[in-house]
Order: structure tokens, then C-alpha cells, then sequence
């Protein structure tokens, strides 16, 4: 096991990170930027190295500044916990060049995951399934009515090098797809310099649903089963339970076989998450793989009883798979997590400040991620998340009663904060019945 | 008792600290004693407003202005450009703005660290070869 | 007990300290004991000193000077002692110190609540057979 | 079920009674006294009512108060929390001529319960293991000798109206027993005006266990198994564990059986928990009987899955305990709770005053029960517990490890805490190796 890590994050998953370190016995080393003196991360790290200032750029992006404090600090591993650096590949090949263990896939499987189309083509080619459609870029209307025809509609047609919404175009009709296709062939030759479209399968009101695998450096990938993300607001998760919502147990074992052999295959190794979108007839089609630990991982932690964080440290040290997680998987229960976000609830804007009072909920349970006390400043320079809650019960309803009384048992002063959106979903008959997609937040908010 | 006795005088020569600087709290901590004296608003006595706090910065300059040069990244210090050369500048030296002070190594890059200041080098806060985090003060200089 | 009278001596040392030195706090602390000794408000010797705060108290009277009568308990209360009797008091009625002016009922028990004060009654505060907490108030009394 | 639950109690355990109620859409009324005003209990609450000043004799043990309060408030049953008046016969008496449900046994239980001698008497003719002794009082050293040489030596003689160790002498040796007996006699006259003496086996080095029951208002009472509550000072437990330690199955089987049968028999409902003391040949020897929910509950909580404080309501609103637990109860892992004190750690004083910080410790496999927030004042005139932290986790190993880490995570500044006794508690080589007795502290504080 490593000596010694730096933690290249902030903000709760730091804390998460540094638990994991402690309850293994290694030593820890925080980074943090100069808007960050007062964080708990810094107070709870074996070691603390500011690296720069306030904006990420300055600081938790700052490469050579990590790289150089894991160096002064003499850490062997790195954690990248999620967002900032933990999918870039570059950092995870610097790394690898200094000599210091990134905690995660290596850069190779990283990259093939960045690049949407590439992962998409690997998964077919696996097994995986993915959205019906065009592999390759379409040049006449009648291609793609062609494609339509055979895959059914509705349909989406997308600028391959597209982003934003625009090339986009969804053909519900038949008749309308030439003029469509036209229309999404000039913005896109407009916005994006390229005229390339593809089409694909479109899927009216998905659910999200994900699966976490684990791999070590053996060769070995298990699934630990799936979470459903369907409450969304801007493609923002708000809430995620595992299991998911009427999953049948066969599903999972089946998929969760697939995605096993086809991350064997490609030599995957370290924590990931698969999504992919489930269309009402309860198919699902691959959307990406997620190279890192996940906000919303907890919940897995909870129904199967398996620390996530802890593993990633044993398989990057090289621990056989084996050894890290238990013969069987059992799912035990159901859980739900709400993110608590400071943040205005009719803008959505993060309501940076200070707060005043904050006295987490606590009881049978109930488990808390967080990194904020009372008299901490919520950051504008980095997300909104002030608190992960999870509750966990028996079941499905017990693990909702047992949210509802935690958010309602939260003391969180001086910020506005999501609290009472997540109240609402928490009440909704949709939500309670388990039957949403990710359209539930806008429906609910009309 | 004798406690009791050495107890009060130890309150008594606090509260006449207390009057004497025209303080409104003390707390006095020590072997297993503490004890705190305070007045509430006005102080008695002369009773001047004490100066403005200093910001702490650790070091000594008593009258002292002095201007810091500090690191603008993570790495190693190096007080001269090879183990061989002698240090680019000493305590007590002269250093004139823009010139090279010491050597931050970071990612295997020597990085010269200019001086923003004319003056002295009151003291250098840093051994060789040690890691300094961003931000964290290498020198002091005294204007002339 | 010999304690006792030790802790005596030493509590009332400080507050003669307090008195002396025109403290308003001293707290000390050693094995095993720790005593404060302290006194709102008014220091004494040269200080001047602000006037004590008034309660907040959340009522009306702007020029106002009135007393509170308080609930000593929990319990329901009543404004008369029966439904056929008039109530004890009414709004702008005298009351004199020892009146009965309402009854608490707590456990079937019917507790006479007797007033303070003598003046006149600015305010019932509670509604006929409202529960009420300790310590809530219950009347105003403005002095004659 | 009820309408409206009244929390005769304060700090974390009343927050704990409002989750349960919460979970089960239960109405809750807090009750407070002067000094509590700014508690998380008052601000949880759906109603809070303010019943006397600061002394506990002026409100959490004042009867009329709180009765009153339960009846302006409109509340059908009052939850007693521990200590305050949670062992207090007369007031359950009072609930129920006032027509308001104690959540508890019924008073009968209560009372022979409070009054040891009956109680052990009771245990025994119901087939508990109690301690071997003289059963009436004795009147001549040579009764003593004859009741001494039969149980075997040592053994300990006890005023019958004892306390505080007055008339309590330990004999190891036969020829002492005399001399022994006569100074016990006299000194439980002074003390007492009563010189009934009697004769208990000796127990060196104790261990304490305690089994959790449950029993309902239709004659079922079952067993959820043991806790190790060995780790105290003076009596106060510091640390409890779930399951003991090197605890068969067997044994919790059997004991579990005897206990749910001579429960049953006296018609024993609710929450209780049978003290036992345990010799180092692992022979259990029954003490008293707690009538009452435990400040350690939340370790069985962990191991069993089943929420106690919601069993004790629905178990006193007249649920069958089949409703209340599962068929087939399972011990899974293993939990730690420490109980954070705010007290000198030379003096064991309660160190009053305010937390200027707090962070409680989260992530995977950790809960906090507490009242506690930055800016909130530890009272003197209650007790100086703070937090309660449980870590459970698949081996006792790992949650030894987790409840270090959340230690060393746990941020409380302002008081003196007990956090670095508990730290040294799970360092010590005897303590990981869970070979320990009621002694440890005394000798882990030499």
C-alpha cells in the first residue's frame, strides 16, 4: 500500500478521500488554494501545500503545482477524486512519468473514454448496447431516411462535432426529416465548420441509469450493480438511489456481465461508471463511461455494503480484485442521496457566502458527506455542493420517510440552499411511485 | 490558607495590569492555574485606544517595515544556481528589484525568483532545498 | 465542612478584588477549581457606564415603563374561577400587589396567580383557556 | 398510532425521538427548560413548550410541568428518552391515570425493576443466571461462613440498604470473613440504621454484557442479542461494542431465550435492556434490568438493522412485535459507539461552556447522534455528553479502524472533550485485541 497520498480536490470528497487513507493507514497530503485556507481538508490532511490562488485554473487544475507539491511532500499516489483533473489523461500520464501512482484507470482507457464517438464504437463492438444509428456521418437526406426507416422513429440528428444544441434536430414524423436534415446540416456547417451529421435512436423520456464497475490491474472488472440519476435539473444530478426504480435483478446480473467482459477487454482498470439512458419499454443503450469515482457513490456504498474510495486505493496499489471486494454482491436495501447545494432555488445561481449555522443531521440511517461547518464560507470560485445526505433503509419508502426527516432535521443558516426543491421531490406522488424520467424536475418546477 | 493568599495577589497584579494598559480582558494561563480579569466596556484609567494590530507575521523588525518576497509557486528553493556557486544573495546584502534571489525548481524547471523590492535582506525564511508551498515568504527586506 | 469555608474565603477574596479594582469579571481556575466571580452592568470606581439594556420584551408601551406578570408554570389558563364569574381582572382595571388576577390549571390543580405589583392592568397577553408556558407573560402592568 | 408524541427529555436522545417520530409522521412537542432555549431539540420539534428553569428538578423532573405540557399540547403519549424520569414508576402511573401513554413498560415492570433485591429474585425463580449468594439477609458471620464455603471464595458482603460502597467488604480469604462481616455490620448501621447484610460470589475482573429486549403489549418478548459495555470510569460507560467480544452464538441464543421467556412470564412490554456481569470463564450472572431505551442503543441498531426508538413506538401504540421486527433477527458486522464527553480529561469534570467549532465526523459507515452545533452552550446543570459516534463495519477490525479515523475527523473546539482517552482506548494492544475488563481504564489511566 502507497506511503503517503496528495490529494488533488477539495470540499467533501477530499474529506472522503482522506478517510479512506486514514482507515488504511496512510498518510495524507491535502492541496488547497489561498480561498481555501480555512477547509477542512486542510485541517484533517497529515500534510497541507497551498499551490496557488482562488480560480481553479491557479490552483486544483494547476498541474505542475500538484505535481511539484505530491514531489515536495515525497506522496507516491495521487487521488484525483472527481471533477478538476480526475478525467484528464495528460495528468494521469504526467504522473505516471514523475512516478507517482494516479489513483485511477491508466491514461490509455481514459482517453478512449473522453472521446464520446470512440466509446461508443468500443462499447458496440463489445456487446454493450448503444443507441441505434448511423456509425459513421451522413451526407443526403436519403441516407438518413434510410437509417430512420430501419431503426424507427423518432430520431435525433446530431452535428458530429456538435455541442450546445445546435445541429440538433428531432424528427418525429417522417415527412419532416429532409428539411430537417438540412436545417441541422447548415447550422452546423455554421457554428461548428463542419458539416458532418449522424443520427441516432431518439429516446423520448429517458431515465438515467448507471452502472459502477471496478477493475483491478489483473485484468479482472466486477459490476456492483446500478444507480438510477433521473432527477436532473440542466443535466445537473440532484438525487440518485441505488437500486433503481423497478430494476429486475436479472438486468443487472446481465448487463452487469456484459460491461464486466467488455472492460476486461480493453484492460480497464480502477473505479468507472457506465451510463446509459432507459427508454419506457426499459432498454438501456450506452452513453459513456465515467473514468473516476462518482459524487453519488455512496449510495452504492450502501446497498452493497462495499467502500468504493477504500478500493480504489487497494486496486491502484495493485490488490487483486479478489481481495478487495466480497465473492458475491449482495444488494441490501435501498438508498437515496440528496446533494444538498447552496444555491438561489429560483436561479439556480450557487449562493456563495458565509454560514451562519449549520447542524447536520445525524440518527439510524443517515450518512453525511460534507466539508462545511458553521462559520465556513461557501466558495463562488467552486461548486455549490455544501452536503451529500444519504439514507439508507430496508426499503424503498423507509429509505425516503428517513430522507425526509433528515433534510427536515438540517440546520443550514446564512445560504439559500436546495433543501426545499429536494423536499418537493421527496413529496411528489411521481417520486414516491418510482415513476419519473428525466423530465420529472422541469415538470415539477412548471 | 496560602493559596488562597498567593491567588489574590496573582488577581490583584492582573487587574492593575489591566488598569495600567487600559485593557478590557486578561487570561492568564499557567501550571495548572488560569484565571481571566476583565471590565466591561470602558476601561478605566488612562485609557487610550491601543494602536491597531499588526498583522501577525511571525518575524521580529520591532520599529520595522519591511517587504516580503515570497514564492509565486510550489516547488523546491534553491539559494543559488548550482551546489557549487555561491548563494545569489546573503543576509545583511543589498538586492536591487529585479534581481534573481533564489531558485524555485518545480516540474524539473529552475525557476529564477526576481526581488520586487530595493533594499536589504533582513532575513531569508527558507533553508536550501526545502519545499515552500505558493505564496509562503522567502525573504525579508528592509527598505534603506 | 472545611471545603466549604475555603471556597468562601476565595470566592469572596475575588469579589473584593472585583469590588477594589472596579472589575466586572474575574474567573480563576486550579485543581481541580474553578470560580467566577462576576457583576453585570455597572463597574465600580471611575468607569462610566452605559445604562443596563432593557430586556427585550417585544411589547408596546413606547414611553413606557410596565411590569410583567409571568407564569410560573405550565398549565392552562383562566380568567375567572368559574365560566359564571367575572374574570379576576380586566384590561385598564387597578390591580393591587397580592390581587389574584387569573388561575393556571395544571394536573386539575387550579393555581391562583397573585400580581406583583399595583398599578393598572395595560394588557392581557393570553387568551381565556389558552395553554400557556412557564416564565410566558401573561399581563402587563403599567405603575399608577 | 399516535398523533402526537411529548419528548420528556433533552439533547441528542430527544433529536433521536424525533427522527423516529418523524419517519413514522408522528407529531412531536418538545419540552425545555430556561437554560435550553437555543437546542436543537426546541428547534426540531414540530411545538415546543417551555416547562421550568435550568435545574432538572424545576423541569425535565418536574412531573406537573410536563404533564400539563403533554395536555395543553394535545399530545396521546410521552416519550421518556433515558435518565430524567425514564425509570420513574409513579410518573408512567401518572401518564396513564391522566389518560397519556407512556412509552415504556408498564409501571408494574418499572417498579419491581427499580428494586434490586426483587428483581434479581424475580430473574432467578424465572432461570436467569444471577449471582450465587446468601438470598435472605444474614444475621451471624457463621451463616456468612456456611453460605461462603458453598459458593466458593471470593466473595463480597453487601449492606441490603447499600450504597456508595459503605458496608461493602471483599473477602479472598476464609479467615478474614469474621473481622469482615463485623465492620460491614457496623458500618451499615452507622450509614444506614440497618444492619442486614448479605453474601454475594465475587466477580475479579468482570466483563459487562447486556442483552437488548423488545416485547410488545401481547405477551412476546424477544432478544436482539448482546453488548459489551466493559469500557467505563467510575461506573460511566465510555465505549459500547456489538456483538461482545468472543461471544458464541450458542450462548446468545440461549440467553436470548431464557431472558424473552422470564419476560414474557412477568408480561414485560417495550424496550429493556438485561445487565449482565460476565467471570473470565465467560458465565454470565444477571445484575438489574433497565427499563428503559439505552444511551448505547444505536451499536444494536447498526448489527440488527432494526430502529429501536421507532420499535418502542410502535411496540407502545400496540403493534404485534411480528409487525415490529423481522422473523429472523441477524447480527451482521460490528459496531463501536464512543460516548464524547465535554469534560476535563484529568478531572473527568464536565468542562461547560461553548463550542466555538464543530464538524462531526461522516462518510462511509459512520452515524452521529447529537444536539451539539458551533455557537451552542454545554450546560452545566446536565449531563457532558456532546456526540455520540457509532462506526459499523463487516469486521470489529475495520470498525475500530473507522471509528479512529472518525475521531481524528471529528472537529469540537471550545470545550475539553473525551475524544483523546477514547483515542488511547483504541490504540491499547488489549483493547484491539478485544481482551478486556471493567478494569481497563482504571489501569489504562495508571
Amino acid at each position: 500500500m502507497f506511503e503517503k497520498v496528495l490529494i488533488a480536490n477539495r470540499g467533501e470528497i477530499a474529506l472522503r478521500i482522506i478517510a479512506a487513507c486514514r482507515d488504511l493507514g496512510v498518510k495524507t497530503v491535502a492541496v488547497y488554494s489561498t480561498a481555501d485556507r480555512d477547509s477542512l481538508h486542510v485541517t484533517h490532511a497529515d500534510e497541507a501545500i497551498c499551490i496557488g490562488g482562488a480560480e481553479s485554473s491557479r490552483s486544483y487544475l494547476n498541474i505542475p503545482a500538484i505535481i511539484s507539491a505530491a514531489e515536495i511532500a515525497d506522496a507516491d499516489a495521487i487521488h484525483p477524486g472527481y471533477g478538476f483533473l480526475a478525467e484528464d489523461a495528460r495528468f494521469a500520464e504526467i504522473c505516471r512519468d514523475c512516478g507517482i501512482r494516479f489513483i485511477g484507470p491508466n491514461p490509455d482507457s481514459i482517453r478512449l473514454m473522453g472521446d464520446k464517438a470512440l466509446a461508443r464504437k468500443a462499447a458496440s463492438d463489445a456487446g454493450i448496447p448503444v443507441l441505434p444509428g448511423s456509425p459513421e456521418p451522413l451526407h443526403a437526406s436519403s441516407q438518413a431516411r434510410a437509417v430512420a426507416d430501419e431503426i424507427g422513429f423518432p430520431v435525433i440528428l446530431k452535428a458530429s462535432m456538435g455541442g450546445g444544441g445546435r445541429g440538433m434536430r428531432i424528427v418525429r414524423d417522417p415527412h419532416d426529416l429532409e428539411s430537417a436534415f438540412g436545417q441541422a446540416r447548415s447550422e452546423a456547417g455554421a457554428a461548428f465548420s463542419n458539416t458532418d451529421i449522424y443520427l441516432e435512436k431518439y429516446v423520448e423520456r429517458p431515465r438515467h441509469i448507471e452502472f459502477q464497475v471496478l477493475g483491478d490491474e489483473h485484468g479482472n472488472v466486477i459490476s456492483l450493480g446500478e444507480r438510477e440519476c433521473s432527477i436532473q435539473r440542466r443535466h445537473q444530478k440532484l438525487l440518485e438511489e441505488a437500486p433503481a426504480n423497478a430494476f429486475d435483478a436479472d438486468t443487472r446480473e446481465h448487463i452487469g456481465q456484459i460491461l464486466a467482459d467488455a472492460l476486461q477487454a480493453i484492460g480497464y482498470s480502477n473505479a468507472g461508471t457506465v451510463e446509459f439512458l432507459m427508454d419506457d419499454e426499459r432498454k438501456l443503450y450506452f452513453i459513456e463511461l465515467n473514468a473516476r469515482i462518482q459524487v453519488e457513490h455512496p449510495v452504492t456504498e450502501a446497498v452493497t455494503g462495499i467502500d468504493l474510495v477504500r478500493s480504489q486505493l487497494l486496486l491502484a496499489a495493485g490488490e487483486p480484485l479478489g481481495s478487495v471486494v466480497p465473492d458475491a454482491v449482495e444488494i441490501r436495501g435501498h438508498a437515496i442521496e440528496c446533494r444538498v447545494n447552496a444555491e438561489d432555488p429560483e436561479t439556480f445561481l450557487p449562493s456563495a457566502g458565509k454560514i451562519e449555522r449549520f447542524a447536520a443531521p445525524g440518527g439510524p440511517g443517515i450518512r453525511v458527506d460534507s466539508a462545511a461547518y458553521s462559520g465556513w464560507t461557501v466558495q463562488p470560485h467552486y461548486d455549490s455542493l455544501v452536503a451529500k445526505v444519504t439514507a439508507h433503509a430496508g426499503t424503498r419508502g423507509a429509505a425516503i420517510r428517513r430522507m425526509r426527516r433528515a433534510l427536515s432535521m438540517c440546520v443550514l443558516e446564512g445560504v439559500k440552499t436546495s433543501i426545499p426543491l429536494h423536499q418537493r421531490i421527496l413529496e411528489d406522488p411521481r417520486f414516491v411511485a418510482g415513476a419519473y424520467d428525466t423530465r420529472f424536475i422541469e415538470e415539477l418546477e412548471l | 490558607m496560602a493559596e488562597t493568599k498567593v491567588v489574590r495577589e496573582e488577581v490583584e497584579a492582573l487587574a492593575d495590569i489591566l488598569d495600567a494598559k487600559g485593557l478590557t480582558e486578561i487570561e492568564y494561563e499557567a501550571a495548572g492555574i488560569r484565571i481571566r480579569v476583565a471590565r466591561a466596556g470602558v476601561a478605566a484609567g488612562p485609557a487610550q485606544v491601543a494602536p491597531p494590530l499588526q498583522e501577525d507575521v511571525g518575524g521580529p523588525p520591532a520599529d520595522g517595515s519591511f517587504q516580503e518576497i515570497r514564492s509565486p509557486m510550489v516547488g523546491t528553493f534553491y539559494e543559488a544556481s548550482s551546489p557549487e556557486s555561491p548563494p545569489f544573495v546573503e543576509s545583511g546584502g543589498r538586492v536591487r528589484k529585479g534581481q534573481v534571489v533564489c531558485i524555485i525548481e518545480a516540474m524539473k524547471l529552475m525557476n529564477e525568483i526576481e526581488s520586487d523590492y530595493d533594499g536589504v535582506v533582513a532575513e531569508r525564511l527558507v533553508a536550501n532545498a526545502e519545499g515552500v508551498e505558493f505564496d509562503q515568504p522567502l525573504f525579508r527586506i528592509t527598505a534603506d
